[in-house]
């Protein structure tokens, strides 16, 4: 015997059953309304469901166009363009429509990698050993690379053997430091994008 | 009520939506101001997650990261994974015999001036079409009505949407389609398509690809709108004197019954890769099954007559 | 600019629906052409040429802003007596000295103003070349009211000396030099004439297509010139736009990671010109303008550095700074690298081994150095080029022969801290941090803070001298829950704060006293009100177009810079269409920040001995140059010319068709056996590399691939290196579309896929038909796609005042077919340079 | 154009000129052909092969056998009322195995009845073969293991009633597509479709032992109803004609006609032969003509996705449609 519940659960199988709808809604034609699926009826946009949305700048031209970061569990979900911006209007390029790939990439390396002298293979490294690592290099190299002066006695106080090239995919604040920091150190071959 | 056919007010009430539902929305997609960055294509394929594909995908020669030599155009077309195309049509037309530049200045060449003396044509010169491809949404979409399954339907927005949780990969929609925009993913076997962004448009969000072009060249909105758009923007071009601009599935009397997602071409639609005239195949479908009736009727009446008569 | 900033260029084509005519001047048909109304082709590196015929089209048909001119341009001065002109001297100006291949500017000043008050102990040593960043911003400094003629009529004015000048750069010699028909020169001109004046105004963009160049700053110099005397500079749709292509490369040009300069275009100190601050300060500092300020300005950035260790007694920790003996830039420690005399590097989001010209010279010297931290979001190619660059392929390397130690160090993306972005209108926007970054990943904040503290660590007892600075230097930021230094509290130093800690409103509160402090004086104002002024955000859709609630621009969040000369003299407005600051009777009103305080008016006479900002006449816009004027002829501040002048790149396959002198006579060279020349034009060999070849971008990869090549969904649209050539040049060379194809220089062989396309168009110089081959530079041996680096074909040749290369202009040779591989690659070019001439035949 | 040795990105998209044979439509500019760098327009179909052409075949096989059977019962032809049952059966089996095997997701093949949509063709079909398939699997295994011949010839008769719809159905479901050479023959291809059934029905009918009468009949006339059909498709469609005659299907649908003229021939002569050599020649002439109607579909499903890869088939007839159109609303004359 069918019990009340097998009952509600076959009629509503039944009036699950698209061709029930066609013959008992407006649908006839099985186009629409009749045919839609539990799963097109669950879509949603990730960003409705994002924690959080960030208000941010594209990386890649100058143009600095707005981004929107939305963000759930930690993870981002979606970049797109900020509609507030001036400068954008909302809009991205080819580059800046791919940003959500640039930072989620499976590809973006995330721990430290180290070639030893003539290594013929990269190696693990402790990010907090690196760090370590290049200070003693630093100073060791600037130690022996040190110019007081000239043949002529005026100052220099620098060092010729420390060079550095980045900053235009950088922060102000991050050149800011930089230029700071290797300033301090006497180092003067310090370079960027902007040059070349 | 033009089901099959014609013009169609309101595709959505056809297939069952009550009134109230959302209005209609579609693309409008203005090549005259495209200027082929594809941000339409990466948008879409970082919102729907879609994969890299290339050419590879839908059936031309080439591997999956290889230049096509088709111009610019390195995905070759719509297809599976490619929801968004640009096409790139590089041209060698009469020079504009009016100078874009009104100057309103006579002729400048001077007498016993250095004649331009390279060796090509110069009463010539070279014009680069660029268009942003997309499903058409048709009023009467042949996808959707052949679709077995129920798979493919048409939404409260008036558009039509492959539903993944149904398709089952029969690939019938694929040559149903006048435009060639559908087609079958290698190595997942359902259909798919441009979705118009469904899951964004029931956020109050327009398309991915409407979202980032930077030029306005794709706008999204009620199709109501876009087509008293798009004659204005008809009109403005015309009278700047660019005749050859060109409305393309705006005609609600078209063979598909006008598109969800229309165009303004310069130069004919086949140089685009879009078809001149389709027509929906489902337009001919009654006479077919009548066709079908008849030649079935036949049967039956051959095969009951062949057993007319004595045995042997 | 729709290939390379299509965000930007949505503005292009908003103006252009609204009726104003887009002209695209490029040797290539790009989507940029295809938009435009007129696409005007032009022979790669000539473009000075072309402009230079604009201007003398503009100064003939005295079609110039007159009264603009007369007012606001230096075209009323006089040159002095002994000043001579590239006319005189066929190519050349005054003061040039071939030994050197450097000028004395002595001779390019006004009458009556004497030189730059450096002359003291001016080092002729030294190229002049560092003073050249500081027109960048101010213009060097002019000392003394120069003699003028305001009916511009006297033979020895700047715009008389103008006209002489550009006398010859007519549409003709405009034709056979670039190649640009004769008509189509008189549709750009009439163009740019007709929208230009009291009524219309015409913009100017550019990007490094008009920086690349041996003679690149004077083609944007023309520019500025041209758009001076059209009155287009400081109005509304005016202007010169650059664009740039990196997120923040203003900012790292404003708080420059260059060796020449300090924060704010303050010139780094010169071992042999700046003994002492004063010294210093008196060489750089002129006495009108917001230039006189620099005292204020370096001892508040040395407040900042070196904090309450500066003092007025130890001229604020001047002597911390490391001095400067000629041109340390990045090319000429890449060959000190190359030559093993700089053991460590630091690579931060760059690419050198193929993101820079020579490419084969930037992996030798990263082969040569000690130790080498790179710091990217992917394996880019600087960080394996010695497991799998280009030289282990030939054999030129062994991987254990390379005694090279590398750090790389993953860096964490713009979405995962905070900061801030320079844009390329100067706008300072700030982005928020929205995830953390993944496993070892970190800011580049945290990476040079985390070692300036371990630095610091190391030094604290020491009593080296040498160590002072580093002991001195304040280092204290605040730090997050993951050890992030907070990037907010150093914005808020690089803004500055007042003797009472407070956050400063704007540069004009910095003093010389030490009571302030300020890391770049030009940002200061960005924390004004101690609130993040480039993290506003008020959408724009709920302003005006100057949008001055959106982010903060510097100077002053000022969107217009030079805008008191959208008004005449008087302070009206040139026109009601074109109004943006004007006088309203009691102060200068309009949506933007006005260039000085807002109740000097315009009538405003500075009385005698008046410094700085004071020293400026209310009618005088250009506020940041020592005679508050535009400068038509720069009296001072190049390193080349005080006119921009035509002058061929270091490799054409013409000669010089206006002077005598064929290319930029100071530009600088290197004559090194890896950085060969192509023998010049006419004469033995140079036939062995016929063409011209031009580097490019395309919109959907990003420089040298380093933020694109690992996108899946950018290395499908364009999945590999290509070569764009003409249908006659395939024939010529018979290349076959789709086949491959190989570029070959003294330097290197690329290889690519030919694309023929007819939107590359031979060009007619004389009798020689002049072939471009359009090289894009995006690829490299790493990443979803893969392909030989273009920078593998370019030489360097530096533009004397920014030491930046010519990328956009070189010859070549193409082949049909793959570039040879392995060892055989080495001996083919030799093999080439052999019959070019410029190797000797081996023993 | 530039010379082919240098062809352009620019040279690509290809122009091709074609004479007109039509004198009489001189005010219609003679037809230009152009397409995006020689791409089709529309999507090739993904259906395999064998799969859809012996689907195709099966179905019409299947749906001619059954009535073939049912009458056979009842008029008392025991070995033609088996062969047709099984051969029913088999063809109604194989030919689901066949369209479920070409599914890009197969184990969603129970969708098909998820809705019942009259303008799919395909939707129709398998609302046809459903019940087709129940009821002639049933009868053939009542007929193989020879018990309940009464419900046997009921669900025969049953099925036998739903077969002729089996073979047209199949012709609808190609015809409603965009692919030109198969949309354009949308009148035709039902009929073409139906004497193919029937030439196969038929033919697999003459292996039968005993009268076979029906049988011969039923596969000549399907022959003689195919070639007709076909000849007067090949002449109706205009341009879409020459993806019948060219290439591989051209190829293919001529082995099939001339196998069909054989088949038939074979058929009729059968007739006349008596004994085993008759019954042999008939055997033989059926088979050829089971070869030759899979042919038959087999070729036209090659003519089908030969015009839909060209897409010259696609936009020459949508262009002279386009500027007949163009050419009424504006007569010659007037300015545009």
């Amino acid at each position: 015997m069918i019990g009340h519940h097998e009952e509600v659960g076959v009629r509503t199988w039944i009036e699950g059953w698209p061709v029930y709808r066609q013959l008992a809604g407006p649908d006839r034609l099985g186009r629409g309304t009749a045919s839609r699926s539990d799963g097109t009826e669950s879509l949603r946009a990730r960003t409705q469901d994002a924690d959080r949305v960030t208000q941010s700048i594209c990386p890649f031209c100058a143009v600095g166009c707005g981004q929107r970061v939305f963000t759930r569990n930690g993870q981002v979900t979606q970049v797109e363009g900020d509609p507030d911006s001036p400068i954008s209007r909302g809009r991205l390029c080819p580059k800046g429509s791919s940003t959500l790939s640039l930072v989620t990439s499976p590809d973006r390396v995330t721990t430290v990698r180290y070639r030893r002298p003539h290594g013929t293979d990269w190696e693990d490294l402790d990010l907090d050993t690196a760090l370590d690592m290049i200070v003693d290099r630093v100073l060791d190299t600037r130690r022996r690379t040190w110019q007081e002066t000239d043949d002529e006695g005026r100052y220099l106080r620098r060092t010729m053997g420390i060079a550095s090239l980045g900053g235009a995919t950088l922060d102000n604040e991050e050149n800011y430091l930089m230029k700071k920091l290797y300033t301090a150190l006497g180092a003067v071959q310090i370079e960027n994008q902007a040059r070349i | 009520m033009n089901s099959l056919s014609g013009p169609l007010a309101d595709p959505s009430a056809d297939a069952g939506y009550a009134d109230g539902h959302p209005p209609r929305v579609g693309f409008f997609t203005d090549t005259s101001v495209c200027i082929g960055c594809k941000a339409c294509e990466v948008a879409c394929k970082e919102w729907n997650a879609l994969p890299a594909d290339g050419v590879g995908d839908h059936g031309a020669a080439g591997d999956v990261l290889g230049l096509t030599g088709m111009s610019y155009d390195n995905s070759g077309g719509l297809g599976a994974s490619t929801y968004r195309h640009v096409a790139f049509v590089e041209q060698r037309v009469p020079a504009r015999d009016s100078a874009p530049v009104d100057l309103g200045m006579p002729a400048m060449e001077l007498p016993g001036a250095v004649q331009p003396g390279v060796d090509r044509d110069d009463a010539t010169e070279v014009r680069w079409l660029m268009s942003s491809d997309v499903c058409k949404h048709c009023t009467h979409a042949a996808c959707l009505d052949v679709c077995p399954t129920g798979s493919l339907i048409r939404t409260e927005h008036g558009t039509v949407l492959v539903q993944e949780d149904i398709c089952n990969g029969c690939g019938y929609c694929i040559p149903a389609c006048p435009y060639g925009v559908i087609d079958q993913r290698q190595g997942d076997g359902r259909a798919f398509k441009c979705t118009m962004c469904q899951d964004r448009l029931g956020a109050g969000l327009a398309p991915a690809c409407a979202t980032a072009c930077p030029t306005e060249s794709i706008q999204f909105g009620p199709l109501d709108e876009l087509r008293e758009r798009a004659d204005a923007r008809l009109a403005e071009l015309h009278d700047r004197g660019v005749g050859e601009a060109r409305l393309y599935g705006r005609d609600p009397d078209d063979g598909v019954g006008g598109d969800g997602a229309f165009f303004l071409l310069l130069d004919e639609p086949e140089v685009y890769g879009l078809p001149p005239d389709p027509v929906v195949t489902t337009r001919d479908l009654p006479s077919m099954w009548r066709h079908a009736a008849g030649a079935a009727l036949a049967v039956a009446g051959a095969v009951a007559a062949a057993f007319l008569g004595g045995r042997r | 600019m729709a290939e390379a900033h299509p965000v930007g260029f949505q503005w292009v084509m908003e103006a252009k629906k609204r009726g104003a005519t887009v002209i695209h001047v490029d040797p290539r048909f790009t989507r940029t052409s295809a938009v435009a109304d007129l696409h005007v082709p032009i022979r790669a590196g000539t473009d000075i040429a072309f402009l230079g015929g604009l201007i003398r089209h503009v100064l003939e048909t005295g079609a110039y802003f007159e009264d603009y001119v007369r007012a606001y341009t230096n075209g009323p001065m006089l040159l002095r007596g002994d000043f001579a002109d590239t006319e005189d001297l066929d190519g050349l100006f005054s003061g040039f000295d071939p030994e050197t291949a450097t000028y004395d500017t002595e001779t390019w000043q006004y009458e009556g103003a004497t030189a730059p008050s450096a002359a003291g102990d001016r080092d002729l040593d030294v190229h002049e070349t560092e003073r050249g960043e500081m027109p960048g911003s101010g213009g060097a400094p002019i000392a003394a009211d120069p003699e003028r003629d305001d009916t511009m009529q006297d033979p020895r004015c700047v715009l008389q000396v103008l006209r002489r000048h550009y006398s010859r750069y007519t549409p003709e010699k405009v034709h056979e030099i670039c190649g640009i028909p004769v008509a189509t020169f008189h549709r750009v001109a009439e163009a740019l004439v007709r929208n230009s004046g009291r009524e219309r105004t015409s913009a100017f963009a550019y990007a490094v297509g008009w920086t690349h160049h041996t003679v690149g700053v004077q083609y944007i110099r023309a520019a500025a010139v041209l758009q001076a005397l059209l009155g287009n500079i400081g109005r509304p749709g005016g202007g010169i736009l650059a664009l740039r292509g990196h997120a923040s490369i203003q900012g790292s040009t404003d708080i420059p990671t260059l060796f020449d300069l300090l924060p704010g275009y303050i010139p780094m100190p010169h071992a042999h010109r700046d003994e002492g601050l004063q010294h210093f300060i008196e060489s750089n500092a002129g006495t009108k303008g917001f230039w006189a300020d620099l005292d204020a300005y370096v001892v508040s950035l040395l407040k900042a550095w070196f904090g309450d260790a500066a003092t007025a007694d130890n001229d604020f920790c001047f002597d911390h700074l490391p001095r400067l003996t000629g041109d340390h830039s990045s090319f000429r420690t890449v060959m000190d690298q190359a030559d093993g005399k700089v053991p460590g590097y630091f690579v931060v989001g760059e690419n050198p081994a193929v993101g820079t010209a020579n490419a084969r010279m930037q992996r030798h010297g990263l082969a040569s150095l000690e130790w080498l931290v790179v710091r990217d979001l992917n394996m880019v190619e600087t960080a394996t080029f010695w497991k799998d660059g280009p030289e282990i392929e030939t054999g030129e390397m062994r991987t254990e022969d390379i005694g090279t130690e590398i750090f790389f160090l993953p860096a964490a993306a713009h979405t995962e801290k905070d900061g801030t972005f320079t844009n390329t209108q100067r706008l300072l926007q700030w982005h928020h941090k929205a995830v953390e970054p993944p496993g070892d990943c970190r800011s580049d904040l945290w990476f040079y803070f985390e070692l300036g503290k371990r630095i610091k660590a190391r030094v604290a007892g020491s009593d080296d001298p040498r160590d002072r600075p580093l002991q001195d230097l304040t280092w204290d930021y605040p730090v997050d829950a993951t050890g992030e230094p907070s990037a907010d509290a150093v914005l808020r130093e690089i803004n500055g704060v007042d003797a009472d800690g407070k956050a400063l409103p704007g540069y004009t509160a910095l003093r010389s006293d030490g009571s302030t402090s300020s890391g770049c004086w030009i940002y200061c104002g960005v924390y004004a009100d101690e609130v993040n002024q480039s993290a506003r955000r008020r959408p724009g859709a709920e302003q005006d177009l100057i949008a001055a609630e959106w982010g903060w621009a510097w100077p002053m969040n000022r969107r217009v810079l030079y805008n008191r000369a959208s008004a005449d003299p008087v302070g009206r407005p040139w026109s009601e269409r074109k109004r943006l600051t004007y006088w309203d009777g009691e102060k200068w009103a309009g949506p933007d920040v006005p260039d000085f305080p807002a109740d000097t008016p315009p009538d405003y006479v500075p009385p005698p001995g008046a410094h700085a900002a004071k020293a400026i006449g209310g009618a005088e816009p250009f506020v940041m140059q020592s005679d508050g004027r535009a400068w038509l002829h720069a009296p001072a501040g190049l390193a080349d010319g005080p006119m921009p002048t035509h002058y061929e790149p270091e490799e054409s396959p013409v000669g010089n068709a206006l002077y005598g002198q064929r290319a930029n006579p100071a530009r600088q060279r290197f004559e090194r056996a890896d950085n060969h020349y192509h023998p010049e034009p006419g004469t033995p060999g140079a036939e062995v590399y016929p063409y011209v070849f031009t580097t490019f971008r395309v919109t959907e990869h990003h420089t040298a691939g380093g933020m694109s090549r690992w996108t899946p969904h950018l290395n499908e649209l364009q999945p590999e290196m290509f070569l764009e050539v003409s249908p006659e040049l395939a024939a010529e060379r018979g290349l076959t579309h789709g086949g491959w194809a190989h570029v070959v220089t003294a330097r290197s062989a690329v290889e690519g896929r030919v694309l023929v396309t007819e939107r590359a168009k031979p060009l007619r110089h004389g009798d020689t038909v002049i072939h471009q081959i359009g090289v894009p530079w995006h690829w490299g041996p790493n990443g979803l796609s893969t392909g030989d680096a273009a920078n593998e074909l370019l030489g360097v040749s530096l533009d004397p005042n920014v030491h930046i290369m010519e990328t956009k202009a070189a010859t070549c040779d193409i082949r049909p077919g793959r570039r040879p591989r392995g060892p055989e690659l080495v001996t083919c070019l030799a093999d080439r340079r052999r019959q070019a001439g410029l190797e000797e035949e081996p023993r | 154009m530039s010379a082919p040795e240098h062809r352009t990105a620019a040279g690509t998209p290809r122009t091709r000129r074609r004479g007109k044979g039509r004198g009489e439509r001189l005010m219609v500019p003679e037809a230009e052909f152009t397409s995006y760098y020689g791409r089709p327009i529309i999507k090739p179909p993904v259906w395999k092969v064998p799969d859809v052409p012996a689907y195709l075949y099966l179905g019409g096989l299947a749906g001619v056998s059954a009535p073939l059977a049912a009458l056979a019962d009842l008029t008392g032809r025991p070995g033609l009322r088996r062969v047709g049952r099984v051969a029913a059966a088999g063809g109604a089996t194989l030919s689901v195995g066949f369209l479920v095997h070409d599914l890009g997701r197969p184990e969603r093949f129970l969708h098909m009845l998820r809705v019942l949509k009259v303008t799919s063709p395909l939707s129709v079909g398998s609302w046809i073969l459903a019940p087709f398939g129940a009821l002639s699997g049933a009868t053939a295994v009542a007929e193989v293991l020879g018990v309940t011949p009464r419900l046997a010839r009921a669900s025969g008769l049953a099925a036998g009633a739903l077969g002729p719809a089996l073979t047209t159905y199949t012709a609808v479901l190609v015809a409603d597509t965009a692919v030109p050479a198969w949309h354009e023959g949308f009148r035709e291809l039902p009929f073409v479709f139906a004497g193919s059934a029937m030439a196969s029905g038929g033919g697999a009918g003459l292996l039968a032992r005993g009268d076979v009468t029906p049988a011969r009949r039923v596969a000549v006339a399907g022959a003689v109803l195919e070639l007709a059909a076909t000849s007067v498709l090949e002449r109706r469609i205009g341009f879409a004609a020459k993806a019948y005659r060219s290439g591989r299907a051209g190829a293919v649908l001529t082995g099939a006609r001339v196998g069909t003229v054989v088949g038939a021939l074979g058929a009729l002569a059968s007739g006349f032969v008596r004994g085993r050599p008759g019954r042999v020649l008939g055997a033989a002439a059926g088979l050829l003509l089971n070869a030759a109607s899979a042919a038959t579909r087999y070729g036209i499903f090659e003519a089908g996705m030969a015009s839909a890869r060209d897409p010259e088939y696609t936009v020459r007839p949508q262009r002279e449609r386009l500027e007949a159109r163009r050419a009424e609303d504006h007569p010659a004359g007037s300015d545009r």
